[in-house]
């Protein structure tokens, strides 16, 4: 190893001991690791003023935080330390099922997928929904208590390949593709979904900062 | 299975602990020596022998007179030790005997004790590059990794994904299991001809002819209602069997599936 | 922040990415998260090279082992670090013995061994180098029975702090005398270890299952 004339036996030594620390060193541990004594506290701050120097400008700077230091990297690459990794997940079932039915008869309520479904429908099923992308908020229902209707965003669209939701297979498609039964009860119907920016006449715009709230994660891609 | 393998024991300095300068060189134990090649090095040790002009015929002889006396204390020994020397036995016998000049398929007793030295070197210098190996550096002993990494961050991202006939059919079966929970019994009661009703109807159409016809075109006038249909049939189908075996009809089919014909049997009623 | 006219932001980001990581990162590692495309590895080598040299006679230094490129405090400093010593598990004679006869003679066979030590190998002793994750079955000879071969993993390369097998202690000397070789005679070409990733002419894949199960602790992470 080569003698580096730039930097000192101590410093080498702060330099070890602060990369290898498991948590930041006060002055009195960096000391007792240095076994010297209390008088050379001063010294060693001049030391370690050095190293912070001499680390201005690089990856790694050496900070002092509440009386303690320690390396850490440079903020502004924060985002180099980041990587993204994609996790292909498969829609439970319930989620499937409350997907399709926002879809069919949409703009609709909670109240209404339930009444539809027959069960509950949790909220972990329309928060996952709602991370999808696929599902959005589209104002409240004209109705006591006011809730929100439901709809399909244009990402749905792109997913699943519709140029509009009318292409939304009707009653007799599902029945000629054999996944309803041809012996359904007449009053069985197959609504015309519709998916419009406007809302429809029983609906009420959502309150402002609503929809981003729930929908932040979504946009961001 | 040899001694000393298996129980692991840290022999830190092979020889040592066996040596006594006071009595005829060693004490004999061959507890602790991993296998016959180890107990030859722990012997070239103890005699101070160069492993680089070793002497195979002096260093078997000293491995016959350790297993020698090792049996004279009736002392527990591995088979591997006693193959070995019987093995150097037969060495030594030709290496003391001049080389006679046989077919070459026969190695000399130079070269099983040249090969002999050479297995013996090998071992010691693998022996040698596991000392240096662990003297040398070793992470987190002599050099260390940084102790707070911040680490990589990895975001993870889920992609959610369905197909169109996951979604369709989710569709369908829900709506559908809605469909099949709303019908409930006795809401509406469901037509059904009883056998009886059946067999008056048919005796009251079949009258007195005795012309063969088709069952079906029979009770035609019942059959609209697709309702009723498969009732009706069933029904009168089972109605006419009885009255077949009553001795009251006949029946003929030409074969499956093919219209069923009834008539009045002759002479009756 | 000041910028430091002796440091590239290439050279920061590596030296952010290097201190940042939990282990140390290859080149396409490093490639990938810098968003480069493989044309510039060139370039990156060059600058972990800057890097290196700059962090000469300091107390951390930018080493590459086992291929992969990681900081690590200085060898001379070791004194100074005792509390972070972990006391490697103390491995018997045997073990060792197996260990040096992997390393220096891989790929290599459990019969190798033992025509090498003049002595059966208990079970537990390749068991026990497995666990330190030094060494890996790599995959089997091509000869009468398939036995599994071995070889050292890069955690071996990485703990004792080579970059390459080549590197092992007297390797030459040991290749000179002709102690590496399986067979005699001594005259003979001898090989040198070889612990590459690809198969050498006479092995063959372990079948699927059988390596990730012994080697999943070194793998993953």
């Amino acid at each position: 190893m080569t003698e580096n004339p730039t930097i000192s036996t101590r410093q080498r030594q702060l330099e070890a001991l602060l990369f290898a620390a498991t948590e930041p060193l006060d002055l009195r541990t960096l000391r007792a690791c240095l076994e010297l004594e209390p008088e050379f506290d001063e010294g060693i701050v001049v030391d370690l003023e050095v190293l912070q120097v001499h680390f201005e400008g690089h990856g790694v700077h050496l900070v002092k935080t509440a009386g303690k230091w320690a390396f850490r990297t440079a903020i502004d690459l924060s985002g180099l330390l980041e990587r993204h990794k994609v996790v292909p997940r498969k829609l439970s079932r319930a989620a499937l099922e409350t997907l399709a039915i926002i879809a069919y008869h949409q703009p609709t309520t909670r109240a209404e997928i339930e009444e539809i479904r027959g069960v509950a429908t949790s909220k972990g099923t329309l928060d996952v929904l709602m991370e999808t992308g696929w599902v959005r908020p589209r104002g409240r229902r004209m109705v006591p208590g006011r809730p929100i209707t439901y709809g399909t965003s244009s990402q749905f669209l792109e997913h699943f390949g519709f140029d509009t939701i009318k292409e939304l297979p009707g009653l007799t498609e599902l029945k000629g593709a054999g996944l309803l039964d041809i012996n359904l009860p007449p009053e069985f119907q197959v609504p015309l979904p519709d998916d419009g920016a406007e809302l429809a006449q029983d609906e009420l715009p959502l309150e402002e900062g609503f929809y981003s709230e729930n929908t932040s994660e979504n946009s961001g891609k | 299975m040899t001694q000393g393998e298996n129980g692991d024991e840290d022999w830190e300095e092979p020889g040592t602990e066996r040596t006594d300068p006071d009595d005829k060189g060693f004490i004999v134990d061959v507890d602790g020596f991993e296998g016959p090649l180890d107990l030859m090095l722990a012997l070239v040790r103890t005699h101070k022998l160069d492993l680089t002009h070793i002497s195979i015929l002096y260093l078997a002889e000293q491995y016959l007179s350790f297993i020698k006396e090792a049996r004279s204390l009736r002392l527990d020994i591995a088979a591997d030790y006693l193959v070995m020397a019987a093995w150097l036995t037969y060495l030594k016998s030709r290496l003391l005997l001049p080389d006679e000049p046989s077919d070459d398929e026969e190695p000399t007793g130079a070269d099983l004790a040249a090969r002999l030295a050479f297995r013996l070197k090998r071992l010691e210098a693998m022996r040698g590059a596991a000392e240096i190996l662990m003297e040398g550096r070793q992470l987190h002993v002599d050099f260390f990794p940084r102790g707070q990494p911040e680490g990589i961050t990895v975001l993870r991202e889920s992609v959610y994904t369905a197909n169109i006939y996951d979604l369709l059919s989710a569709y369908a079966s829900g709506r559908l299991r809605k469909v099949v929970s709303v019908i409930r019994p006795g809401r509406e009661r469901r037509k059904v001809w009883s056998l009886k009703r059946a067999r008056a109807q048919l005796e009251k159409i079949i009258g007195f002819d005795c012309q063969w016809a088709p069952i079906d075109a029979l009770l035609a006038g019942f059959l609209d209602d697709p309702e009723e249909r498969k009732t009706v049939l069933a029904a009168a189908f089972g109605a006419s069997l009885e009255m077949a075996r009553e001795g009251v009809v006949e029946l003929r089919q030409d074969s499956a599936f093919n219209p069923l014909y009834v008539r009045r049997k002759e002479g009756e009623k």
